[in-house]
């Protein structure tokens, strides 16, 4: 990436995406052409579920500028609950950087269905909006913590 | 028939590609049987890759009817995207021919239609699509969009290559000169093939009633009346308008819908009920108010028939979420023609004329059969018998048979359906189609694996390729891939990196693995498409595929970011480093498996249980049914005949007779299930005796060890506490007036009250009974047929003759039945006066009258429901929830009807919910050839991803135990640490996170592989 | 279930009278081992000992005002492999009880023959401080409770460990037996309430006279407000001190990655932490990559990383105990942390840690309709 | 059974409804009360019992009810009820069952002037085979006693217009071809009214 001062901030995000639910979308997103943001790169996991709180705070403290976790719709999950769990995890943990004043909104969780490619493309948008809003993490760059 | 006699054939051949179609399919497959799975369409889904969600749950499910054993060879992802199976050989548009033969020795040609593109060379990549100039609706948006002549069918794009409209297509060559794979050819031969099945499954369907035969909705004419269908592509994303529910006229959100039931079923043409279409309409209803709360929702019916499982609460829901509900069939529609609404005319409460507008207007539709029955039935085709109605005929004991021998049917080609019976019924039709085909040998090693004996030895270090594909252009025109190349070689593990036009194409594949094997390479990286599609070209890459990482640069990077190739390249740059860092870290699976004890356990005496036991011991296997009965029939031995005439008690004798001459079918009686451990596989089941006297022979003192277990425990007619029920003699239930038919001794009756609903749809218990409608239409018709003159009054709430039952209630109408609907907040009032009953009843039918009918009737006969036993004590036994009805919970509502949460447990019959004889048989039926199913193949086998654990790291807290779905994680008690049952693991890798420590760990997607892409990510 | 019955006090001596209780047990059969804090000789420290024969109890100072250890911990260590078929009674803390009811749900410990005792609880001091106490004082535990007037706190409280101070379960909940302090004058009478039936078999056992509750439950609404009060001021102070990134990390600066906290911490219950695991070795280049991201990169690496992770693991059970705090050798002030953030995170599942061996953890449950807008659909 | 309102208590007739149903009304058995009829009926607010109700009351066999109702008479007979029912229940033709049945009970129609029209409309068809309005007309007038100057100067009005424009002959139709057929079929028709209720 160029680093040129004038350019606009490129926030680097990364998602986990749930296998069955928001990747199929993911894919039907693309192959409809839908346009949006580069800034998330995602990884693939089988369920939102597997996603541990402290994967979440390893990528920030890695220096991503935000984490996005994605998955079934609530009820849909191919693992049957995978999800509910999930958003009691995601919560503690949003609870957690936020009494501390750590921005929790750089974490974001979203369900995103199979058949929900347009709303891929539209979280891709708002997750990017938002991070870009808040700026590069600060932890990224902190070197002593 | 006995098993060595049967004729058996290479493969079955399953018949349309719907939901019960791909049921069936998988079902066969996971037998071990070749099965070739044929649809008219190009791809498979049937109606539902039409809708996203479904009642009485509102939720998505479709990839829960794929195979939780030996799943690594299967479909790992939405079904919407492909089915995937070793066994099963896709046929897309392909339709039945002919066939000649008989069952067990079937040769079938089928018909392909001319295909346009070629499957094996299109990339999918849409030039085609692009420059096509003919646009034509869109019938996957029910025409409420447009598309091109050559398209997808569906927007997942995995599953299928393009296709063409022949009708639309001008044949103006511009998709031939663009196909940058040479694909598509414009004039080609449709081809025809034939195939040899020992037995074949029809689930063609049926097709959505046609509204032009329903001119008055205006349907068609009127841009604001929709069909259920339509409106369900209107609520979808991957619907035209994106989900946003705008109204076709003027694209605004319409704030008033009305809902009409019965279009195209309930008249004299169609005298059947479409089964599904007041749950649909109800689920369509409750989605529209979750989505847009101030939108009026408005439901016109003439009876809401919510009599499956968890329907009436969901009714109930949907009257709490404000949805209204109108009882009247609207004769016709009109439109104001200044703004697009619709004007219909709707009874007030005392029948008075009400002139109601709509924003919008929902029609729901029937099913009719579909034409193609008539093909089947042709002497020259299947031969296959059609009832009154036009769908495949079965009967009433035989309900997934045809009448033509090695002919089965699921779904709704034999009557309405809805996703769950469709799914009972596609389990049962594979079981019996089954005993006519030979199974597929099961390799050592548990399935055909890919690679399997060419793994590289474990902990050798990683030495990964890189292979781009270009894909034509449609990724090199976005990101630059000499720099992609460089970054690759710079990567560390990567020991060589290359391009390839298409990566996809036959030679390109074929050099891979002497490629790698020349560069010392035993990783490879794809970076193509998407990994659904690539999944295809792994497989025929000789290599572990634990081994292979794929990135989707097409459909993940290059085409969303068509006008950014720097940011592009950017982040395909950081996903293939995220793809080498997970394979640097990654070990060759060792997939593992346990050993399955081939003999089922079957709970229950009754009519289910002996079904389902009869089911497995037809495999082969060895059953043990224990009850607490004394004996076997259940609530069966009571009925003598049913609606259809059928005669029961010759049915059960002739089970009866089966199961006690069978040396493989133990009967256990007057006991129950004391403990059950173990897991699918291996249950461990100690059995005590009910009986005080335990000297009797019968009684098993010992434990018992099977495979899996079925339970089909019954359930008991309510006793009723209203209507003098127990105070006046001539006060009786349906049951009981039916033993009074049967022996005869009914006495001069001359007048005959019947009240539905007693003790049912109420706040104790609201559920409906599901069976009382068709006992008390049963009854009717035996009292009229005995004496024409007796006056039978039927008071109901909802009829609730489902599906063909339909012609039973209409029968029962035209024999004089008097059906009188009572509201249930004025319930029917009971007296005895003076030796005589008195039943006064609110006349509803002529409401300004406020009027009562009067009876003093004979007899008076409560529909009481069918009430669980109490099952709480064996549901903790067995490590299972009840629902809040008290009826065992199923792993899933709809697609998985008859398996339970814990693996290796199914459940049928009255255990399940109140079900018609032929819904409990045909339940049975799956149920036992679910159960059958696990145990085929000998053993179960792992996933290559499952959870593993750290023994020495394990403090036994159990939170993963807790937290696992699928009972896969158990403790183990001599070591205090937690052990995973591999084949059980579906490799979801919640147990990992719920592990504080680092015991728990996904074999194949480790925090340290993730925490490593992470990093690489950045 | 709920009885309460009277043992009289003898000579003002609280400490002396709970001896003779406890002795009673062993004499009257009720209990074959006891787990209580026994005075050391050299009378610097109080620690749980678990003693048999009954005359090692003229050591027992249940108030002495101190908590070396959390018998949570002591509890785990003795009854996980396996529970023992003596009867055991178990005196200690409410927070200790609650953090063995937490281990329980972790199957860390077994109740399985277990008595559990809980006093009312006015606090205790840091060990250094308990020795300077205990130096002047004699029966230290009934010296620390002249100091308390029914419920009423002067001297000893100033001197209070900090989750003391702040804490607002003083009172034991969920026990066998809870010897009630509070409202009481207990230079004469204590009472003695049985929360369970094992507890009221026990009681039973004593044949003592029921009496009635008499004003303890204002009592403890006295004490508990005014230890919410302060815990609300720690609360300010805390998020004053560290909210925000850079404050935060200035607090945890000191943090030398000693995993003391961890290891004092009654409900931190793993064999191994992750943070010990092969989860967090790293090659050398994964480090100088870091470092070259970032400029520079402090060694022990993840400090913060480790707080953070443990709150999100402990957060909703933690019990308040602040034992990490005194085991810290720099004084970061990790209780304040712990404290806090379980104060935010525990009443979104409406959880009390400890209140209820039924309620299950709040992250391995969940229900269908709740937090909705976390990952609005 | 009976049946009970504000209006009293009937003892059901049940072989009244079999009568009706023996006359050719038998479809009204398949009725389910969903109300497309009354709906989509262009007289129904006219009526005292929307056709709906019609049914049911032949079902409960309340007699008197319907056929000292004025539905049947005010019935247009425009058949979009049949057209629409899903049970094809031909509800014109149980209106016409129930006028023959009430004049034939000799109870006196709730709409005399529409039963009156009704006579006065065969009288002449039966007579020439065809229609001749001048003798319906007149035959209505008398029936329907209706003498008032009011009505006759309306009557007188539209008369002469009718007559002035030709639509109204004021000679007899000639008797055509049809006039004998026509009459075999209101004989026939009689004759086949066998059924009819005893005593009458």
């Amino acid at each position: 990436m160029s680093d040129n001062d004038n350019k606009e901030f490129e926030p680097t995000i990364i998602g986990y995406f749930c296998n069955w639910c928001t990747y199929a979308a993911a894919d039907v997103a693309g192959s409809s052409r839908l346009q949006y943001p580069h800034n998330v790169r995602a990884i693939r996991v089988m369920c939102s579920g597997s996603v541990d709180p402290l994967y979440v705070l390893r990528a920030l403290f890695s220096g991503a500028d935000g984490v996005l976790i994605a998955g079934c719709r609530p009820g849909d999950c191919h693992y049957i609950s995978g999800n509910y769990k999930e958003r009691r995890r995601i919560l503690v943990l949003k609870t957690i950087l936020e009494t501390l004043g750590m921005e929790s909104d750089r974490v974001w969780l979203r369900w995103v269905g199979a058949s929900e490619s347009p709303k891929f493309a539209a979280t891709m948008n708002e997750v990017t909006a938002a991070i870009k809003k808040l700026g590069p993490n600060p932890i990224g760059n902190a070197w002593a913590i | 028939m006995s098993e060595t006699k049967r004729k058996k054939g290479k493969a079955v051949l399953v018949v349309g590609g719907g939901a019960a179609g791909i049921r069936a399919s998988l079902d066969l497959a996971e037998m071990g049987h070749k099965v070739y799975l044929c649809d008219r369409k190009p791809s498979l889904g049937g109606v539902l890759v039409h809708t996203d969600r479904w009642f009485p749950d509102n939720h998505c499910g479709m990839c829960k009817m794929l195979p939780i054993f030996s799943r690594d060879d299967k479909s790992q992802f939405c079904l919407r995207s492909g089915l995937v199976h070793p066994n099963i050989e896709l046929l897309p548009m392909t339709e039945f021919d002919s066939v000649t033969g008989e069952a067990g020795d079937f040769t079938v040609t089928v018909k392909s239609a001319p295909a346009g593109v070629n499957p094996e060379l299109c990339v999918g990549c849409g030039t085609c699509n692009s420059v096509c100039p003919v646009e034509v609706p869109d019938e996957f948006n029910e025409g409420l969009s447009q598309r091109k002549a050559i398209y997808l069918r569906t927007p997942w794009l995995p599953s299928n290559s393009y296709v063409i409209d022949w009708a639309a297509c001008t044949k103006c060559g511009e998709c031939v000169a663009h196909c940058p794979t040479k694909a598509i050819n414009l004039s080609p031969q449709g081809s025809s093939k034939k195939i040899s099945v020992g037995s074949i499954i029809l689930s063609t369907g049926i097709e959505q009633f046609n509204t032009e035969a329903a001119s008055q909705y205006g349907h068609g004419r009127y841009p604001n009346v929709l069909t259920s269908i339509e409106l369900e592509r209107l609520l979808s994303q991957s619907g035209p308008t994106e989900g946003v529910m705008l109204r076709p006229s003027d694209k605004k959100v319409p704030q008033s819908v009305a809902f009409l039931q019965c279009v195209g079923s309930r008249d004299m043409k169609r005298n059947y009920c479409s089964f599904a279409c007041c749950m649909y309409a109800l689920k369509e209803a409750m989605l529209i108010k979750k989505l847009y709360p101030q939108v009026e929702v408005e439901i016109f019916y003439m009876d809401m028939r919510v009599f499956g499982k968890g329907y009436h609460r969901y009714y109930e829901q949907a009257k709490a979420a404000g949805i209204k509900f109108t009882r009247c069939r609207v004769p016709l529609v009109k439109q104001d023609f200044q703004n697009g609404d619709l004007i219909i005319t709707t009874a007030g409460e005392d029948n008075s004329l009400k002139q109601r507008r709509f924003n919008m207007l929902v029609l729901s539709v029937g099913q009719v059969p579909s034409p193609l029955f008539q093909v089947l039935a042709d002497p020259g085709g299947l031969g296959i018998k059609l009832n009154q109605h036009g769908f495949c005929q079965t009967g009433e004991f035989t309900p997934v048979e045809t009448s033509t021998p090695g002919v089965f049917v699921c779904g709704s080609a034999s009557g309405p359906k809805n996703i769950t019976d469709s799914m009972i019924g596609a389990s049962a039709a594979a079981g019996k189609a089954s005993h006519y085909a030979i199974s597929v040998e099961w390799p050592e090693n548990g399935g055909p694996s890919n690679g399997a004996g060419t793994d590289f030895e474990i902990d050798a270090p990683a030495k990964t390729a890189v292979l781009l594909c270009d894909c034509g252009n449609q990724i090199s025109s976005i990101i630059d891939m000499e720099d992609l190349l460089d970054a690759s070689r710079a990567l560390p593990s990567v020991v060589y990196a290359e391009r390839a036009p298409y990566l996809c194409m036959e030679d390109a594949l074929a050099s891979i693995r002497p490629k790698m094997d020349h560069h010392g390479a035993n990783r490879v990286v794809l970076a193509s498409c998407a990994p659904f599609l690539t999944r295809r070209l792994g497989a025929s890459i000789d290599l572990d595929p634990s081994l292979i990482q794929v990135v989707n640069l097409r459909e993940e990077v290059a085409w969303p970011n068509q006008e950014n190739p720097v940011a592009a390249t950017d982040k395909a740059r950081a996903l293939i480093s995220m793809a080498v860092e997970r394979l640097r870290l990654q070990q060759p699976a060792v997939m593992l498996h346990i050993a399955m004890n081939q003999s089922a356990l079957v709970v229950g005496s009754g009519l289910a249980a002996m079904v389902a036991a009869r089911t497995i011991s037809d495999f082969g296997y060895e059953v043990h049914i224990v009850s607490r009965e004394p004996e076997l029939g259940g609530r069966a031995r009571n009925i003598r005949t049913t609606l259809s005439g059928s005669d029961v008690p010759a049915f059960l004798e002739d089970l009866r007779r089966t199961l006690a001459n069978n040396p493989d079918i133990h009967q256990y009686k007057g006991v129950e299930i004391a403990t059950v451990e173990g897991h699918a596989g291996n249950f461990h089941v100690i059995l005590t005796s009910t009986v005080a006297d335990p000297s009797g022979k019968d009684l098993a003192t010992s434990s018992l060890e099977v495979g899996s277990i079925v339970l089909a425990m019954g359930a008991d007619e309510l006793r009723p506490t209203e209507y003098l029920y127990g105070q006046n003699d001539k006060v009786i239930t349906q049951t009981e007036l039916e033993a009074r038919l049967n022996t005869g001794d009914l006495g001069d009756v001359k007048s005959v009250a019947m009240v539905q609903c007693v003790g049912s749809r109420d706040e104790d218990r609201p559920y409906c009974g599901r069976i009382c409608c068709a006992e008390a239409l049963l009854n009717a018709l035996r009292i009229k047929e005995a004496n024409p003159h007796a006056e039978v009054v039927i008071f109901y709430r909802d009829m609730m003759s489902y599906g063909l039952m339909e012609a039973d209630y209409k029968r029962a109408r035209e024999k004089g039945v008097l059906f009188v609907r009572y509201d249930p907040e004025r319930k029917p009032e009971v007296k005895a006066e003076g030796g005589k009953l008195r039943v006064t009843v609110r006349e509803t039918a002529l409401p300004r009258n406020d009027g009562n009918i009067v009876m003093e009737p004979d007899l008076l006969v409560l529909s009481v429901p069918l009430v669980p036993r109490d099952q709480t004590a064996l549901a903790a036994i067995l490590g299972l929830e009840l629902t809040e009805d008290g009826f065992f919970k199923e792993a899933e509502v709809k697609f998985r009807p008859v398996d339970c949460v814990r693996d290796g447990i199914f459940i049928c019959g009255l255990a399940h919910s109140p079900r018609g004889m032929a819904e409990s048989i045909t339940q049975a039926q799956a149920a036992g050839q679910r159960a059958a199913s696990i145990m085929a193949k000998g053993r179960l086998m792992s996933g290559r991803t499952v959870s593993e654990v750290k023994a020495r790291w394990c403090a036994g807290c159990q939170m993963c135990v807790d937290i696992c779905p699928y009972n896969a994680r158990v403790m183990d008690e001599s070591e205090g640490v937690v052990m995973v049952l591999e084949a059980l693991c579906q490799g979801c890798g919640t147990c990992v996170v719920s592990c504080p420590s680092g015991a728990a760990g996904l074999r194949g997607l480790s925090d340290k592989q993730i925490m490593s892409m992470v990093d690489a990510a950045l | 279930m709920a009885k309460t019955v009277g043992f009289s006090v003898s000579d003002g001596s609280v400490t002396a009278a709970l001896r003779q209780l406890f002795k009673q047990l062993f004499e009257k059969k009720l209990v074959d081992a006891m787990l209580v804090p026994l005075e050391l000789p050299s009378r610097e420290n109080v620690v749980q000992s678990l003693v048999m024969r009954p005359e090692a109890l003229d050591a027992a100072n249940p108030l002495a005002p101190v908590l070396p250890v959390s018998t949570a911990s002591i509890i785990s260590k003795i009854t996980k492999q396996a529970p023992s078929a003596q009867k055991m009674a178990v005196v200690a803390r409410p927070c200790e009880m609650r953090a063995i009811i937490e281990l329980a749900k972790l199957k860390q410990v077994s109740l399985d023959n277990i008595l559990r005792i809980s006093v009312d609880c006015y606090g205790t001091y840091s060990v250094p401080e308990y020795k300077e106490f205990a130096k002047s004082a004699g029966v230290t535990g009934d010296e620390f409770m002249k100091g308390v007037k029914s419920g009423e706190t002067d001297r000893p409280e100033a001197a209070l460990r900090e989750a003391c101070r702040v804490c607002e379960y003083p009172y034991p909940l969920n026990v066998d037996i809870t010897i009630g302090l509070f409202g009481t004058d207990f230079t004469k009478e204590i009472s003695l309430m049985a929360n369970s039936a094992a507890g009221e078999a026990v009681l039973n056992g004593l044949g003592l006279a029921e009496v009635s509750g008499g004003n303890r439950q204002a009592a403890i609404d006295k004490l508990v407000a005014e230890r919410t009060r302060q815990r609300d001021e720690v609360f300010a102070d805390t998020l004053a001190e560290s909210k925000g990134l850079e404050k935060l990390t200035s607090i945890f600066a000191p943090c030398i990655g000693c995993h003391n906290c961890r290891d004092v911490c009654p409900v931190c219950y793993c064999r191994e932490c992750v943070f010990d695991s092969d989860t967090f070795c790293f090659e050398a280049d994964r480090y100088l990559s870091w470092a070259s991201r970032k400029g520079a990169l402090r060694v022990p690496t993840d400090t913060l990383l480790f707080h953070l992770t443990r709150m999100n693991h402990m957060g909703t059970s933690c019990v308040g105990c602040g034992l990490c705090q005194e085991a810290c050798p720099n004084d970061v002030p990790v209780f304040r942390f712990f404290r806090l953030i379980g104060a935010q995170v525990q009443p979104l599942f409406e959880y009390v840690p400890g209140r209820d061996i039924e309620e299950p953890l709040p992250l391995t449950t969940f229900k269908e309709d709740e937090f909705e807008k976390v990952g609005f659909e | 059974m009976q049946y009970t309102d504000k209006s009293g208590t009937v003892t059901c007739d049940t072989k009244f409804a079999d009568q009706i149903r023996r006359a050719g009304g038998e479809d009204i058995d398949r009725c389910y009360q969903c109300l497309t009829c009354t709906l989509g009926c262009p007289m129904a607010k006219y009526m005292d019992y929307p056709p709906s109700e019609i049914i049911r009351l032949v079902q409960l066999g309340l007699k008197d009810r319907v056929l000292g109702c004025s539905t049947i008479w005010i019935c247009a007979s425009c058949e979009a009820c049949v057209t629409r029912c899903p049970n094809e229940v031909n509800i014109p033709h149980l209106m016409d069952i129930l006028h023959q049945t009430t004049l034939r009970e000799g109870i006196t129609p709730r709409e005399p002037n529409v039963a009156a029209f009704h006579n006065a409309f065969l009288g002449p068809v039966k007579r020439f085979g065809r229609q001749y309005e001048a003798l319906m007309s007149a035959e209505h007038f008398v029936r329907s006693r209706d003498f008032s100057m009011k009505t006759l100067k309306v009557a007188a009005a539209l008369g002469m217009g009718m007559i002035t424009r030709g639509k109204l002959k004021l000679m007899p139709p000639k008797s055509g071809k049809g006039k004998a057929e026509v009459q075999r079929l209101f004989n026939a028709t009689l004759s086949r009214r066998g059924d009819r209720p005893e005593g009458k």
